[in-house]
């Protein structure tokens, strides 16, 4: 129990915020729980609890299509998040910084992929990537999602930007550190955060996406949501779950592993990195 | 030791918006030169060396680093480091990554980093601090840290904004020390704002006092001590009574001035009669007796003795009204408060101000 | 060499270096985006804005004769309806994102950076499934025979089963979990910079938590915060699918209005003009919103 | 070319279609017999897919599966390749209602795979009334006892066959009776859905359905109790057709597939695992009675006889589409 | 003047991690009292006051303020401001938002808070920067916004930071007398860092040297410096030079002291014979002759001589080659480097250094 007054207020505080991060963890997290147990439903499709079988993912694990679609699905969103973070992070800090021409079209044309319903992005982009004869495909659909995760990721860039006190990047230069070096030692760093929620936004937007990716797809680029929503179409079948289940799985599973490997580094290296993972 | 110009200014101006800060700023910078800038608070330091680092483009004129304009290079191209008023530390590095950034970007071998950063943390009194974060360290630890930071890149300028004004008197001095001998050694150019008048002169080996975005003088710290050109120099370099009269006869470098509560005298080169001049003299030359003594002597009634330190400071008032202070070692044991005395000064310790300094050298004002 | 030649050089010299000082860096930081913008966005949207002037033709394709049908088309009553429910409905979206998505990206943001990092990925991960998946999960759990139901009922506190499903209560909770990463993980960027100390300033001056929060705290994290409000808000407006899924699919908004002229009724200039006014309107209220809050210096448009 | 030829180069074939609705041991049968891979794409909507090809996303694939609602579009847009039927003999076993229809008199550009009815279902335990006709979902009995499905083109030919008009009618004034039959409908409608309006009914959340027949057979399987409606009004019919892109790489090998398909055994053999209505009239003759008795294809036959098909409406379309906004903004 | 404790902290210590920073610190501030805190960088000032302000929790020991428990009080509950090290300006606000901030979250009507902000504005000489935002503005005019907006609110305690570090001599001198009139007048306790001797000398009621976490000696300015408690007070408070020596015989308060380098005098309390003793004589009571003088010296050489404004210091070197500082308003015209000297002092000028002051009143010290 503890003694003082203020430090009471500060516990009960705490409980507070913690209750309440828990409650909207609990409200996050109760579809995917309830995803996950009717991946074991014992029905043709999801109505009600009918029983435990393990059926759907013994199907899934002689599927050998379902490895691809998750290779592609992974593939595409690690490629267009590391792409979109790239082009937003340079794109936010040189929108913020520079006076050019074309700014103010840039910066006004960031929220169209955003509000531009999925169909007319869509379409549009396969008419121009028919036009400049891009073959449909895999990279037709990285090239797909870079567009509507760059302007996610500038966005929320620059609500980290605004007011951040970048001082210390005169300082860097005045070390004698050129731009480049400046950018990645300094303000890399002191952005990472903003680069943090800009990567995982880029990721969830890409590994959720399916009618972008459906209409710039080629015949050996479907991806795993794609795959999913067609499956939906005939009917709510455990199978989906059991997908959406490995899905889940396989990332957390790479995120261990990462977390696991980069543990291991950090041993080895002497100095202390700031490690977000 | 001195060679040629390093920094200039010419005829530079800055402009915040409609705020004038720097107005036609001439200035020239020795090679190997230690120079300080002293001003009151706001009057345009930070914004001088900012514009000779190349962060803050100069609205007019010209600024030259090495005889190359600082718009035509980067700030990264340039050798001169600055020690930031904010200190401006890396907050994701440890101290010892802070320091040793400079080297680190100019792919200096590790062991030699090592051992560079070393020496500068003894330098600075941080030795055990390498690997703590800005952010859980006091202010003069910081303040520490900046000097290190810029010092160990051994630069040809530096540029300095009250590197040491977080810092103890102690540690203070003993980094004044350093910094000089650092200065001599390595034969780089300081530019150098303080607060410390002290600092100022014993380190300088000149000082450009700035009022208001002008430069009111520039010279060695004697000199601007002993010959302010202006009054406001003069008020504001050390203590100072300053007394306002006119000329009555001048002979011989020796001129009587009446004040308004009396004649003084003043040595100083001739002046015509009925000129205004006004005198300065500083606290501990200031002379008091109880009664008046041969000469001049002005009357006045001790207001207050106060114990500051290493001195005791009498303030006496005058018929006027105004105010003198006198400072002295020890206080006189026999006077206090309300007693009546009698100023006077030697007239060779009182400053004409304006007065031309003897055989005065040329220097860069306008 | 003659003095004039000198003089070239220089001047070519300063040139170079003044390319080198302010148009290089500017060329790698704002040049791919702007090239991305130009090549990926604002070419297909001219093609967008081509066809919103044309006419559908017999059998749904596109007429190249120009009209402006389209836009005086969609001021009748039917579709001006649409588009202020989707506003109704974006608006909503983002006030209960807000309200919710903030205090909790304090909570992560106060936390140690790698703490929070790995409660920010906790938010992620739900959404690293198909949200189909998830609406139609969430509808199993709220069904008559749902697992909520059900507990409740062996619970002895309901009788008969309560209606959730098909209700504006659930498409509440799903417009949130679908739409809160956006709302935290800008407010979560700007508010890991908010220095402690001016906090510690504000309460020291006797400024009640409430009044710290209103005074220093919000307006410092006013980035965040506008990031956030558009990252939820502009998405939310072409958004039908959590109403359509969860709340029985009686709707009809701007998205899917949009989506029926490009799919069902093959009317694509008609959807094209619709595409166009919701580009306008968000550029609009973007416009609306920093001069009435007086945004402007904040950087972040 | 001969086998030998084939054997140096095997094929390749791109199907664009909905997933889980073709029989593996089919396809398997396919490429070991004609040494062809088959690679599967997979869409989400008909509309999309006729979208996507109208765009010049075609070029992808060698067939293509949209409804038939959206042929004409298509045929007329020019982004079809013609098919040659002698190259697809098995074109005989399909029956003669399915084949030059309307939109392809001479069949030249879609084949129908399968198909489906659009349907009432009910639940005898808790539906108050008994439904013989389009007009019996307006009892106020039935007020939020439905489940629908949605879209335009399915719940306004129902209200104009209601009314008593032609389902394809476009005529504005009978567009507009049909509006108004439609809002009477709405107001007894509790949950509109396209891809799971069984579910309601399923949980117990509404008593009658109006659904795929699809849809109807995953119902029955849950709830066995469930009934279809013997309707004596018209009901729609959807044929998912396969068609050749304009561009397509491998047309030769999509008409091998597609004649491949249309054998008897073959299409009897895919109807094991997609129990759904079939055109292919010499198949269901071979079927099993698994199949034949599914309660949800097995409805009475002046059902199935007397059906209508979606047809492209032309101008009409927009008219449509303001009525159908209309109605669901007013919801 | 002073009534009641009004600060106490007892047995405080504080950890950072391992780190011990404040260890068993006693200190009680008197309703009404102006205390310095007075310390090497880094020895834990900053510390102290971010404790008796609440923004920092004590790892052991208690803090009251105003007899109630800093833990069981909000900040914004207690009558307690603070002037930051850092100025913590809300960097939103302009200068007058920023400075109304406690007024305005009292709900003071409009009109008030204008007049007060505007009175505030002349006290820190910054009349018309009300509508800046503190990025746009000075190292010392942010400095200056900081003591307003504390000031202004008239606390019962006031914390101050090195209020005045970032201020040229001048104006430092001028807040100086205006901070001391208004704690006079509205009897607030201040509790203030500084590292300007003098100012802690003119302005404290009594001084807390602090040395690495230890109150080394509380006392008033005048006793501190002339009776230091530990050789540590005596060094860091003004300049001195130390000698270390053993007692030789005492008479009437006069003690004969044996140096390395000679014999010597020191006024002090009665001393055992072969005591070891600790002498400072500061270097403006520190005198030298060209000739040995009557009683004792010291023979020393001239090293330097170095003009530092008011003063000229003069470096000599003893025998064992220790360096003793002589401060002198004028250089004794005929003395260079490198001539001999002798050194002495008057008798009662030297301190022994842990000599009990006379009638020495109780202190906190544990
Ligand atoms: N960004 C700015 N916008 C407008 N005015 C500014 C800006 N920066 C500085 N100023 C003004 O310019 C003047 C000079 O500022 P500067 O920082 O050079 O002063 P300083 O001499 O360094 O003062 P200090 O000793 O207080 O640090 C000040 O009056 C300040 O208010
Ligand atoms: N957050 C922290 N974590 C760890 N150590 C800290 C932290 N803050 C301060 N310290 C350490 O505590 C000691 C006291 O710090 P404090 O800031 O109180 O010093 P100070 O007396 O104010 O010094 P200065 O005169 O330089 O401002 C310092 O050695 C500092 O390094
Ligand atoms: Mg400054
Ligand atoms: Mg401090």
């Amino acid at each position: 129990m503890p003694k003082h007054k203020r430090e009471r207020k500060k516990r009960i505080g705490q409980r507070i915020a913690t209750g309440f991060a828990l409650l909207i963890y609990l409200f996050i997290y109760a579809p995917i729980a309830v995803m996950i147990v009717f991946s074991f439903n014992d029905q043709e499709t999801n109505y009600f609890w009918n029983g435990f079988t393990l059926r759907w993912y013994e199907k899934l694990f002689y599927d050998s299509s379902i490895v691809e679609y998750l290779w592609v699905s992974l593939i595409i969103a690690v490629s267009a998040t590391i792409l979109s973070v790239i082009i937003g992070t340079l794109g936010a800090v040189g929108l913020v910084r520079f006076e050019f021409k074309l700014k103010k079209l840039v910066n006004q044309s960031l929220y169209i992929p955003i509000v531009i319903p999925e169909i007319v992005l869509g379409i549009s982009l396969l008419i121009l990537f028919d036009f400049i004869k891009l073959p449909l495909g895999f990279i037709a659909i990285i090239l797909a999602h870079v567009t509507f995760c760059v302007p996610f990721v500038i966005i929320i860039m620059r609500g980290r930007l605004a007011g951040l006190d970048l001082s210390v990047e005169e300082a860097s230069m005045d070390l004698g550190a050129n731009r480049m070096t400046t950018f990645f030692r300094i303000t890399l760093p002191m952005l990472l955060p903003g680069i943090i929620s800009g990567a995982f936004m880029s990721f969830t937007l890409s590994i959720d996406d399916v009618i972008i990716s459906n209409f710039v797809a080629g015949p050996y680029s479907t991806t795993l949501p794609v795959k999913i929503l067609s499956l939906v179409k005939t009917g709510l079948s455990p199978e989906v779950n059991a997908l959406a289940t490995i899905m889940i799985l396989v990332m957390l599973f790479g995120i261990l592993a990462n977390s696991i490997v980069q543990a291991v580094l950090r041993k080895r290296a002497s100095t202390v990195i700031k490690s977000y993972f | 030791m001195m060679g040629d110009a390093i920094v200039t200014l010419l005829d530079v101006d800055k402009f915040f918006g409609a705020n004038h800060v720097i107005k036609k700023l001439n200035l020239t910078v020795q090679q190997g030169e230690f120079l300080t800038l002293l001003g009151p608070s706001g009057c345009g330091k930070t914004t001088i060396l900012r514009m000779i680092a190349g962060f803050e483009d100069a609205s007019a004129g010209s600024i030259e680093v090495q005889g190359e304009r600082v718009e035509d290079k980067e700030a990264f191209e340039r050798d001169v480091n600055t020690v930031f008023q904010s200190y401006a530390l890396f907050p994701h590095m440890t101290v010892f990554d802070n320091i040793a950034y400079g080297l680190t970007v100019k792919r200096v071998p590790k062991q030699e980093i090592k051992e560079r950063v070393k020496e500068m943390l003894a330098l600075v009194q941080l030795e055990g601090f390498e690997g703590r974060r800005p952010d859980m360290m006091s202010g003069g630890q910081k303040q520490r840290v900046a000097i290190a930071r810029a010092l160990i890149n051994n630069p040809k300028v530096l540029l300095l904004d009250e590197p040491l004004g977080a810092l103890d008197l102690k540690l203070r001095k003993q980094m004044q020390l350093e910094l000089k001998r650092l200065q001599k050694k390595l034969n780089i150019t300081f530019i150098y704002v303080t607060h410390d008048q002290e600092e100022a002169m014993t380190m300088s080996d000149r000082i450009a006092v700035i009022n208001n975005g002008i430069l009111e003088q520039i010279d060695t710290p004697k000199e601007i001590y002993k010959h302010p050109k202006t009054r406001f120099v003069a008020d504001f370099i050390g203590e100072s009574n300053i007394l306002e009269g006119q000329v009555l006869d001048c002979q011989d470098g020796l001129c009587r001035i009446q004040l308004e509560t009396g004649m003084v005298l003043l040595q100083s080169p001739n002046r015509k009669p009925a000129d205004p001049v006004m005198i300065c003299v500083r606290p501990e030359v200031m002379k008091y007796e109880r009664s008046p003594v041969d000469g001049f002597s002005l009357p006045g009634t001790i207001k207050d003795i106060i114990f500051v330190g290493a001195q005791y400071r009498t303030l006496i008032v005058l018929e006027n009204g105004m105010e003198i202070k006198v400072n002295r070692v020890k206080p006189e044991k026999d006077l206090k408060e309300g007693d009546s005395v009698y100023l006077y000064w030697e007239p060779e310790d009182a400053l004409g101000i304006g007065d031309l300094k003897q055989g005065g050298s040329v220097n860069e004002q306008q | 060499m003659n003095s004039s030649d000198t003089v070239k050089i220089n001047s070519r010299l300063t040139k170079r270096r003044h390319f080198k000082r302010n148009t290089a860096p500017a060329l790698a930081m704002a040049g791919p985006v702007t090239f991305w913008m130009l090549f990926f966005v604002l070419l297909p949207l001219l093609y967008v804005i081509f066809i919103s002037f044309m006419s559908r033709d017999l059998y749904g394709g596109i007429a190249f004769e120009f009209t402006t049908e389209n836009y005086t088309n969609m001021l009748k009553p039917v579709y001006l309806n649409v588009i202020w429910q989707s506003i109704k409905l974006a608006f909503f979206t983002t006030l209960i994102c807000l309200l919710i998505g903030y205090p909790f990206a304090y909570y992560i943001a106060r936390k140690p950076s790698k703490v929070a990092a790995k409660l920010l990925m906790l938010i992620m991960i739900p959404f690293w499934t198909n949200s189909l998946v998830r609406l139609y999960s969430l509808g199993l759990l709220a069904a008559p025979k749902g697992f909520i139901n059900i507990v409740l009922q062996k619970l002895g506190l309901i009788s008969e089963p309560l209606q959730m499903l098909h209700t504006n209560g659930i498409v509440v909770v799903g417009l949130l979990i679908s739409m809160l990463p956006f709302a935290v993980l800008p407010l979560y960027a700007s508010i890991e910079k908010l220095d402690k100390s001016y906090l510690e300033a504000s309460s020291d001056l006797g400024a009640r938590p409430a009044v710290t929060f209103w005074k220093v705290t919000v307006p410092l994290t006013l980035p965040g915060i506008v990031a956030s409000i558009i990252l939820v808000f502009i998405p939310s407006l072409g958004m039908y699918y959590v109403p359509e899924t969860l709340g029985g699919g009686k709707i009809m908004l701007i998205g899917n209005l949009i989506r029926n002229q490009f799919l069902v009724t093959r009317n694509w200039p008609f959807g094209a003009s619709l595409s166009i006014l919701l580009i306008l309107i968000t550029l609009f209220m973007l416009w609306f919103y920093t001069r009435v809050a007086r945004l402007d210096e904040l950087e972040v448009f | 070319g001969g086998a030998a030829e084939e054997e140096a180069t095997p094929g390749e074939l791109n199907v664009y279609m909905w997933s889980e609705y073709m029989s593996e041991s089919v396809v398997q049968g396919f490429e070991e017999e004609f040494n062809i891979k088959v690679n599967f794409s997979y869409m989400n909507s008909s509309e999309e897919a006729t979208a996507k090809l109208t765009s010049g996303g075609g070029d992808q694939y060698d067939l293509v599966m949209p409804c038939d609602a959206d042929m004409t579009a298509l045929i007329n847009g020019g982004h079809l390749a013609e098919m040659n039927l002698d190259n697809i003999p098995n074109f005989a076993n399909l029956g003669e209602a399915y084949k030059y229809r309307e939109f392809d008199p001479e069949n030249k550009y879609a084949m129908p795979y399968l198909m489906n009815y659009v349907y009432v279902i009910y639940n005898p335990e808790t539906c108050p009334i008994e439904i013989t006709k389009y007009q019996d979902l307006f009892s106020p009995e039935l007020k939020g006892q439905i489940s629908s499905i949605t879209g335009i083109r399915n719940l306004f030919p129902i209200a104009l066959v209601a009314l008593g008009y032609d389902p394809n009618s476009s005529v504005e004034s009978e567009i507009a009776e049909a509006y108004e039959w439609l809002k009477g409908y709405m107001a007894n409608v509790k949950v509109l859905s396209s891809d799971d309006t069984e579910q309601a009914i399923v949980s117990g959340e509404c008593s009658v359905a109006l659904v795929f027949d699809g849809q109807a057979g995953r119902a029955f399987e849950a709830v066995p109790g469930l009934k279809v409606a013997d309707l004596s009004d018209p009901i729609q019919l959807g044929v998912d057709e396969l068609v050749i892109p304009a561009n397509a790489k491998n047309k030769e090998n999509a008409e091998l597939f597609l004649n491949y398909l249309l054998d008897a055994e073959v299409m009897a053999e895919n109807l094991i695992a997609n129990p759904y209505t079939c055109p292919n009239v010499e198949a269901i003759k071979l079927t099993e009675d698994s199949y034949k008795l599914n309660p949800a294809i097995n409805i009475p036959q002046h059902m199935k006889d007397n059906y209508f098909l979606q047809l492209d409406v032309g101008e009409a379309a927009t008219v449509y589409d303001e009525y159908w906004t209309m109605l669901l903004s007013e919801q």
